[in-house]
């Protein structure tokens, strides 16, 4: 790479937000393990840095005429060109800028949460790790440097999620995580090699431009599309492999609130908006993108509605949302779906981080619990939590209800009813169970016996009140973001629309009645929230826990991790494994031995034919002779 | 002519005289192998080895007949005979026949003698195409000492040797250790 | 005596410093430990680092063979002394300097026979110095065997479980395999008529007739293929590291295993490209089942070098599938390969051979729980493994990468295979970090201390070799292919 | 007369009754016996070619000498051998003597 | 001045007449003996080399002298020399009979020698014999309660029989060609070659040559020679009979050269041969019998070069033999010093060898590798060439079954090296006193084993010599 490019002012800003984090990971690796704060401040800096220059790239470039890209030649073998560079389009920047901000609050946010974790400073190494992965993969011109990027995020998270190692539920969280998503990320890559192969190379924006029709046909572009969808599916946690992400919540909360949230797991639907025009050329790929969206949505949101845990709810939410997002770019609506994106992961990062608080202080995850220990004294993290379900629920005039309506209108833009069912369904569903927690910790109903244990265990309220703020600031500031982002929905539109020409298949206005209809069912969820855990003297039992079959089914995710656990053990364990390791054993292993036994068996045979028996030894020796003489007459 | 005439005909009485000798051959040859009493054995060996003299006779040469009889009978065997009377192995009890061994025996013997047979009818045998008929022992008496000049000196060193090896291996050397 | 040395005999002094080591050894007193110790690694540092100079030295723009040292040995046979180095065996040199010299550095705490052992050591290093310069068949193949036989001795004395089978096991396996490479020289020898065991004379086209290419090919590739851990005559490969001490089984599964690979490369690809074509269907194949069956029996292994072991036939399956695409790509990746995974193995010994020094056990069940223990050799095992299973940025993901490209072009469905079998890979390493390093700090092996720094400096080694080539992977690629292009465009179409 | 298949049918003969007897007879005395007869076998042989075929009637005449030679001195090792045996093992039968095995 | 022709058998005859001397004083003095000895066969090694160069024919063209037979002899006094050097305590003998030891074996060399370069059949065969008479007599010498009588018997019979064959096949010979000189049937047999008698003849010829090199189906005396027979005699036995063995089936051999049949009968014998040595090798306990069965399979080796029939073929076989005796030589080495009182060595018995003295130690590995054929040992170069040859004439299966072979006598060979280095003895055997001439000894041995194998240039411009001078 020549250094004329350190001259541009872009460049060189968006090189600094990729790249201070891996020096910031490196440094702590190499030098600072031992220094707690030092580590931790060396990496927020590096975010810090990361943030500012993403902001002035988004600022300078808000009205950017054409996509810039600089790439420099990273490995060519043959006919592989693999470069490494920048692509700045508005998705990007929006992505850079987004990632960064949540990055760099969550690590401050962390500052106090990891307070004196044996971990620390490995813990802010892998952060940064994060955030370098991250950063790059979201400015990554070419789907090959995306799909790198995208493993080592997964690489990141896995190491995140199993932080806390010596727990075995989260090492085994953190393995299933990774390996679930390199299943997809399997098919990603299949997808990519397709690609690659017929299409000659992994430019985004080529892939993007029409070349892509003319020279892959409708079928491999199908194909190819589905692929590289299942990325999507593994990292975004859609059907059928969401099931890692609720486990992933095993990690330390800040780390769910970041990655499993916010960032990480939207880099799937940013992977889908990145490429949305390739995938937009097939429609049956669409579609089928969209009912994967629309099942998971589905399942998440019932899942969500009868667990205990709270920082679950969020994780099942948060499924459900991405397969929110996943509908509106499949049926089209690029805007919406990545405004969704942007808003989710301002009030989804605030939710979890609010939990945080909860669990930090209350040292347990069980909302009932929390409830009942007063979780409501907390002020500002319960006032954030509530804004921001409210945001989630999709209630005006926050964030979540201008991106939800957005998609909403894209959904009533497709031909068949059904999808826009799904989503108003996904709409209730997402106001009562966010408010069923809302409502059981503002409200518990504190019945004599549990007031007993209420007195017994009163959190740590040891906790200095300093650290308490650390962790209060950030929500104050994702809660002003999530009130007001909203507002920026037009402008946002312009900015996205302004480089991609993408056609915003749902015409607005005529749907008059459609915000009404999903605000309504929004309350109707809220107030069904409200009835059941809400009003004095509630059961504070859903009606779905009334049907235990139901129940059952929901608590179990559908029983799918008890198919793929069975799978697993008796597929992939019992049978192939065990059956390939038997077949080396016995089989390949055994002729060989076996070999080598008979040969030491004739070995014995014919020693014992030197018995010492003179006679028949020469009686062979003549006979051999006369053999040797005879076989002149037939072969000589 | 009569009888008597045929009976004193030569050549009838050279086909009989080499009948007999055939016979005395192979009957002394069975006995040398066959009978478990060695004595028989080396009895039979000689009765063998006089008909192979007479054979060499029949082959024109009773210079080397004489030398069987000799040497082979008259060397060879005796030491034979002395051997076993200086082992008397005679009072041990003779070993068994195995019919399973002689069986074996006879196969392979059989074997080779096909193979010598065949060797004998295929092969055309033609004489070498100038032939001298000298057969004086004078003249082998020159290829000693010309031809075999080499042969017959090692002779010497052989049958030093095997004297030698003789005395040492049976233990007669009487040399006292140090 | 014709003569012709293009430079300072680099190679030559490679080749000396270990057999110099090994004459020195010879000549020390066996109590004189430590002198040994120093000694030795003194000339390995020296093999090293000439070795590794060689691999910046080259030059790349002019490419072929450089370096080059000829002299005639054995003329009414047409043997030379002739070493060359080109973009293929470079990087084996390399790779084998730096197993070499952290392997003497991994076994600094040994007392027991130390003089013999690091005679042998040096003896096999010799070896494999020798096959992978040598330019000659018939020094190629005494290289070769010379690198094979003292494996005997070092597994059977130094190593561990059922070391005195494995090592029979390995060397009879592994010489059975000259067993068919010897005829196979002869006959190319006999064949060519020039009267020659030069390969580069060997190599022009037109020497050898198609259907002498392919028998002669088949010959090599099982040969040399038992050597590589090709399935199915791999089962030596497990057997013997399980029992190799460390130092051993670094050099073993490091180098060792890219031998076999790279006497494909040199003899049967070289000299028998058409061979190569038509047998590549089947490379193809076998290497396919390698990678998976490796990685399904790797998931079941309890053992922690049998679990290497495994994973190494899956990578070895990986180069064997480089290999069999005739491509450019898929040379460079299987070199690559060849690369990484020496150093990623290397790495992975050394810390189970740590973990095993200390602990007295590689048996997955009774560890557990170590990172809490010994937080940094935990941490080399996990780095090597993340690297084993394919993670960007570590050396071994571009090999791969550049690998299945090639291979899911000219064998969409092998190569498929072969892709998906990441994930399995990826769930029986994953499996084995989690069993052996994480959950509950383990009481019983509390006592144990962590690698000291000075243990600390091969591994560290390793580990910058791995992330190095990881980051900047064209370093290795753009070398290999001055090598392997031009193999590929003199290919006849 | 006799023709050369006659005596070359008598030389072979004797060299298999000599083979047989050598395979069969346990007696140690009993085999060099058996030795010596195959030994005639050739010396018939010899003479028969001679008288036969051969350029120089002498030749064959002189090898049946040596051989006779060759007879005596081979008799007089295998006699020492036989009474050493006979010393070590009390018994002249070849199949007493069968300590070297394996 | 043709008698200078024949100084080296002069010699030796000489070196006989005075042991034969020696052997007539009353008194024994081993030290005397084995001065004399070591002395002799070193004068006799100086007088075959330099005579190396000398050409021609002596007694009415019996006997024939060139730079094959030359090589050869020189061969055959080297191993006659390093058996002498071994004898320094002749423990397996009984202190009685040492004169007369070194004079048996004298005159076996004498044979050998005889027997290289003789090409009259009548010539050969007494050459033959004598050889053989030699042996019959060294075998049964052995002292103390040993099996040595019962190997001689064997021996005897064996070898005997071997010779009858071998008579009758002359006879054939005779009787087909009319004439003995080999150069004369060179000359004729070709013509003959459809004829059985010329073929089966010179086939029942070999057997007697085979006999000595111990080639299957004439190899059963061998193990129990070996084990039964003092160890320097079975070392002589190894050594250099076997070369002589070598030499004259080469000149034999090459009389039936464009008789396919023979070829193939030859390669049948060599197949079995290497195998049933090597398989049976496998299970030895005794090293003397274990190196016994190695010595029948590395026969058959040897005739893969013999059987090309080309002079790469010869000169390879010629390099094979020189190998052979060296690596021979030096197992025996450490099988003489460490089995010090004569007994016979068990494998088991060379535990802990590589403490109680490295030096042997090393010899043995090498020499074991070099049996086994690894590089950069002589035995790998010597197996190389006689594959080339082998290939060269087509006969690319064969050398793959000696590859096959070759692996399967690894395993037996890295049992001895196994017991030499890793196999701990009970107890804790003394350190064994190694003379300063037994360490030059071994030192000679080890850098002739790996300087042939490294540089095999100038013995194979020799041997290749030689093998034209023989066509």
């Amino acid at each position: 790479m020549n250094l004329a490019w350190t001259q541009d002012p872009n460049l060189l800003a968006a090189a600094l937000s990729a790249f201070t984090p891996f020096a910031s990971f490196a440094l702590i690796m190499l030098f600072t393990r031992s220094h707690a704060r030092l580590s931790a401040g060396i990496s927020i800096a590096a975010v810090g840095i990361s943030l500012a220059s993403a902001v002035f790239l988004l600022v300078r470039n808000w009205s950017l005429p054409a996509p810039i890209q600089i790439t420099g030649r990273w490995l060519i073998s043959g006919d592989i060109h693999i470069p490494i560079g920048f692509l700045l389009d508005p998705l990007s920047l929006l992505m850079l800028t987004i990632v960064a901000t949540i990055s760099c609050l969550v690590q401050v946010y962390s500052l106090a949460y990891m307070a004196g974790d044996p971990g620390f400073s490995r813990y802010y190494a892998f952060q940064s790790l994060f955030a370098w992965a991250m950063l790059t993969l979201s400015i990554s011109p070419t789907m090959i440097q995306l799909y790198i990027f995208w493993e080592l995020v997964g690489l990141a998270s896995y190491l995140l999620i199993g932080f806390w190692y010596e727990k075995f539920s989260a090492s085994e969280a953190g393995k299933k995580a990774f390996v679930m998503t390199r299943l997809g990320d399997i098919a990603f890559f299949l997808g990519l090699l397709l690609v690659l192969l017929h299409f000659g190379n992994l430019n985004i924006l080529d892939m993007n431009g029409p070349q892509a029709t003319e020279r892959l046909s409708p079928v491999l572009l199908t194909v190819s599309a589905l692929l590289i969808f299942g990325g999507v599916m593994g990292k975004s946690a859609q059907f059928p492999l969401l099931t890692w992400l609720p486990d992933a919540m095993e990690g330390p909360t800040p780390v769910s609130a970041l990655l499993h949230s916010a960032t990480m797991v939207a880099a799937g639907v940013y992977m889908f908006a990145r490429i949305f025009p390739f995938f937009s050329h097939s429609g049956n790929a669409m579609t089928v993108c969209l009912s994967i969206g629309t099942i998971t949505m589905l399942l998440s949101s019932t899942m969500a509605m009868v667990t205990r845990d709270i920082k679950q709810v969020w994780a099942y939410s948060t499924i459900s949302q991405l397969g929110f997002m996943v509908m509106g770019l499949a049926a089209g609506g690029y805007a919406a779906g990545v405004f969704h994106l942007t808003t989710h992961a301002g009030f989804k990062a605030l939710l979890f981080l609010c939990s945080g608080v909860f669990i930090h202080h209350y040292e347990t995850n069980d909302m009932f619990v929390i409830g009942r220990h007063g979780g409501r004294g907390l002020l500002i993290p319960m006032i954030c939590m509530t804004l921001a379900s409210a945001a989630l629920s999709g209630l005006p005039p926050l964030s979540g209800f201008f991106s939800k309506e957005a998609i909403m209108g894209v959904l009533a833009g497709q031909r068949n009813p059904i999808w826009l069912a799904a989503g108003l369904m996904g709409a209730f569903l997402t106001a009562y169970y966010s408010f069923r927690l809302i409502f059981i910790i503002l409200r518990p109903n504190l019945s004599e016996k549990v007031r007993a244990e209420t007195h017994g265990g009163h959190g740590k309220g040891h906790h200095a009140a300093g650290l308490y703020w650390v962790m209060a600031w950030p929500l104050i500031i994702l809660a002003a973001v999530t009130l007001v982002l909203g507002f920026f929905q037009g402008p946002l539109e312009v900015f996205l629309s302004g480089s991609q020409t993408v056609s915003e298949s749902h015409g607005t206005g005529h749907h008059a009645w459609l915000p009404i209809a999903a605000v309504g069912l929004a309350l109707a969820g809220t107030g069904l929230a409200w009835l059941e855990f809400g009003r004095n003297g509630a059961a504070q039992v859903g009606f779905v826990e009334r049907l235990p079959a139901l129940r059952a089914l929901f608590a179990n995710r559908w029983y799918l991790d008890h198919l793929y656990r069975r799978l697993l053990d008796y597929v992939i364990y019992g049978t192939i494994s065990n059956l390939f390791t038997r077949n080396d054993r016995r089989v390949i292993d055994g002729a060989i031995d076996g070999m080598c036994r008979a040969t030491i068996g004739s070995g014995r045979l014919l020693s014992f034919v030197q018995s010492g028996m003179l006679q028949y030894n020469l009686m062979v020796m003549f006979a051999a002779l006369a053999l040797v003489a005879l076989g002149f007459y037939f072969l000589g | 002519m009569t009888p008597l005439q045929n009976f004193f005909n030569p050549t009838f009485l050279a086909q009989t005289a080499f009948a007999v000798i055939l016979i005395c051959t192979f009957a002394g040859a069975a006995i040398a192998v066959l009978p478990r009493n060695i004595l028989y054995n080396v009895l039979g060996l000689i009765l063998c080895l006089t008909g192979v003299a007479g054979i060499f006779l029949y082959l024109g040469s009773p210079f080397i007949a004489l030398m069987e009889l000799l040497i082979y009978v008259g060397a060879i065997c005796i030491s034979i005979v002395f051997a076993i009377m200086l082992s008397r192995p005679l009072h041990l009890s003779l070993p068994k026949r195995h019919l399973p061994k002689v069986a074996g025996a006879g196969g392979v013997a059989l074997l080779v003698f096909g193979v010598l047979v065949s060797i004998i009818f295929k092969t055309p045998w033609k004489p070498a195409d100038l032939r001298s008929g000298d057969w004086s022992v004078a003249t082998m008496g020159s290829y000693l000492l010309t031809r075999y000049d080499l042969v017959f000196e090692v002779m010497s060193i052989v049958l030093l040797v095997a004297i030698l090896g003789a005395i040492l291996i049976s233990g007669t050397s009487g040399r006292r250790s140090s | 005596m014709s003569m012709e040395f293009a430079t300072f005999p680099y190679l030559t002094a490679i080749l000396l410093s270990c057999i110099a080591g090994l004459l020195v050894i010879l000549f020390i007193p066996d109590e004189r430990q430590m002198l040994i110790k120093q000694v030795s690694l003194v000339s390995s540092g020296i093999a090293m680092v000439l070795s590794v100079y060689l691999f910046f030295a080259y030059d790349k723009g002019k490419g072929g063979l450089q370096f080059v040292e000829k002299v005639l040995w054995v003329d009414s046979l047409g043997i030379y002394y002739f070493n060359a180095v080109d973009g293929f065996s470079l990087p084996m040199l390399a790779l084998t300097g730096i197993v070499l010299f952290t392997g003497v550095l991994t076994m600094w705490e040994l007392t027991h026979r130390v003089k013999e052992f690091f005679a042998f050591t040096f003896l096999l290093v010799a070896g494999v110095f020798g096959v992978f310069m040598a330019m000659d068949l018939f020094f190629l193949f005494v290289w070769y065997d010379v690198s094979l036989f003292p494996m005997y001795p070092l597994i059977a004395i130094w190593g561990s479980t059922r070391k005195e089978y494995g090592a029979m096991k390995l060397t009879l396996y592994l010489l059975a395999g000259s067993a068919l490479i010897l005829p196979g020289i002869l006959y190319l020898f006999v064949k060519s008529g020039l009267n020659t065991f030069d390969v580069t004379a060997l190599m022009q086209p037109g020497v050898f007739t198609p259907f002498q290419q392919k028998f002669a090919f088949l010959l090599f590739y099982l040969g040399f293929g038992i050597l590589a851990g090709v399935w199915p005559f791999h089962t030596w490969s497990p057997v013997g590291h399980v029992a190799a001490p460390t130092a051993v089984s670094m050099i073993h599964a490091g180098v060792l295993m890219k031998l076999g690979a790279f006497g494909v490369l040199r003899v049967g690809i070289f000299l028998c490209p058409e061979g190569w074509q038509y047998w590549s269907q089947l490379m193809a194949l076998l290497a396919t089942c390698g990678i998976v069956y490796g990685a399904f029996v790797g998931l079941a292994q309890t053992d922690l070098k049998y679990v290497i072991g495994y994973s190494s036939v899956s990578h070895m399956g990986i180069v064997g599938l480089g290999l069999a695409t005739v491509t450019v790509d898929g040379l460079n990746g299987a070199v690559f390969q060849m690369f990484a995974h020496g150093v990623m193995t290397a790495l992975l010994f050394s810390s189970v051979g740590y973990i095993y020094e200390r602990t007295h056990t590689k048996m997955i069940p009774e560890l557990g729980g170590l990172s809490k223990v010994m937080p940094m050799a935990s941490s080399y095992f996990i780095i090597a493994a993340l690297a084993g299973i394919g993670v960007p940025c570590l050396a071994s993901f571009w090999a791969e990468l550049l690998v299945f490209i090639a291979s899911f072009r000219v064998y969409p469905v092998r190569g498929a295979l072969a892709i998906c079998a990441l994930v399995v890979s990826a769930l029986f390493m994953l499996r084995v970090v989690q069993r052996t390093f994480y959950g509950q700090k383990n009481e019983r092996l509390a006592h144990l201390k962590d690698v000291s720094f000075g243990l600390g400096i091969p591994r560290m080694i390793l580990v910058g070799v791995i992330v190095l080539f990881g980051l900047f992977p064209a370093l290795m690629v753009d070398l290999v292919q001055t090598a392997s292009l031009p193999l590929i465009q003199g290919l006849p179409r | 007369m006799n023709s050369l298949t006659t005596y070359l049918f008598i030389a072979a003969a004797l060299f298999i009754i000599g083979i047989f007897g050598l395979l069969q007879r346990r007696s140690l005395i009993g085999m060099l016996i058996a030795i010596e007869l195959m030994l005639n076998g050739a010396s018939v042989n010899f003479m028969a070619f001679n008288r036969f075929l051969a350029p120089d009637p002498i030749i064959g005449q002189v090898y049946t000498l040596f051989i006779m030679g060759f007879a005596a001195a081979e008799t007089a090792i295998a006699l020492s051998i036989i009474i050493a045996v006979f010393r070590r093992i009390h018994s002249i039968n070849i199949e007493q003597a069968r300590d070297l095995r394996g | 001045m043709t008698w200078t022709l024949f100084i080296p058998e002069l010699y030796f005859a000489l070196t006989a007449a005075v042991f034969f001397g020696l052997s007539l004083t009353a008194q024994p003095n081993l030290r005397r003996d084995y001065l004399s000895g070591v002395f002799l066969a070193a004068g006799g090694l100086v007088v075959t080399l330099a005579s190396l160069r000398l050409e021609g024919m002596l007694f009415f063209e019996a006997y024939r002298v060139d730079l094959f037979s030359q090589v050869f002899k020189v061969l055959v006094a080297a191993g006659f020399f390093l058996v002498v050097c071994l004898c320094s305590e002749l423990t397996g003998i009984d202190e009685r009979h040492h004169s007369e030891f070194f004079l048996f074996l004298t005159t076996c060399t004498l044979a050998m020698m005889m027997l290289v370069s003789s090409v009259e059949l009548l010539t050969i065969y007494i050459a033959l014999e004598l050889s053989s008479y030699s042996l019959y007599v060294l075998v049964p010498l052995r002292t103390g309660e040993g099996v040595d009588v019962e190997a001689g018997i064997k021996y005897f019979m064996v070898g005997a029989s071997a010779s009858a064959v071998m008579l009758f096949g002359l006879s054939y010979l005779f009787g087909v060609a009319h004439t003995t000189y080999v150069a004369e049937l060179i000359r004729v047999l070709p013509g003959l070659i459809t004829s059985p008698a010329a073929v089966l003849g010179l086939i029942l010829t070999l057997c007697g040559f085979f006999f000595k090199l111990a080639v299957f189906p004439f190899h059963y005396w061998a193990p129990d020679v070996y084990q039964g027979a003092a160890n320097q005699v079975t070392a002589y036995i190894a050594t250099a009979s076997k070369v002589a063995a070598v030499a004259i089936i080469m000149r034999m051999a090459s009389l039936g050269g464009d008789s396919t049949y023979l070829v193939h009968a030859l390669v049948a014998l060599s197949i079995c041969s290497m195998t049933l040595g090597n398989l049976a090798a496998i299970v030895q306990k005794d090293l003397k019998r274990l190196l016994a069965y190695s010595s029948i399979s590395h026969a058959g080796y040897v005739l893969i070069g013999i059987l090309s029939m080309s002079p790469t073929g010869y000169a390879s076989a010629i390099f094979y033999a020189l190998a052979y005796l060296v690596m021979n030589l030096s197992c025996f080495l450490v099988v003489v010093k460490v089995a010090a009182d004569g007994s016979d060595l068990q494998i088991a018995q060379l535990a802990g060898l590589h403490r109680r003295s490295p030096i042997l130690a090393m010899v043995l590995m090498l020499a074991a590798f070099g049996l086994a054929g690894i590089p950069p040992t002589v035995g790998f170069t010597g197996k190389f060439l006689v594959f080339a040859a082998a290939v060269e004439k087509g006969y690319l299966w064969l050398v793959i079954v000696a590859m096959v072979n070759a692996t399967i006598s690894l395993y037996y060979y890295i049992l001895v090296v196994k017991a030499a280095y890793l196999a701990e003895p009970e107890g804790n055997p003394p350190r064994l006193k190694i003379s300063a001439a037994t360490r030059v000894l071994a030192g000679v041995l080890v850098t002739i084993m790996v300087a042939a194998g490294i540089f095999p240039h100038r013995i194979l411009e020799v041997a290749r010599a030689a093998a034209r001078s023989l066509m």
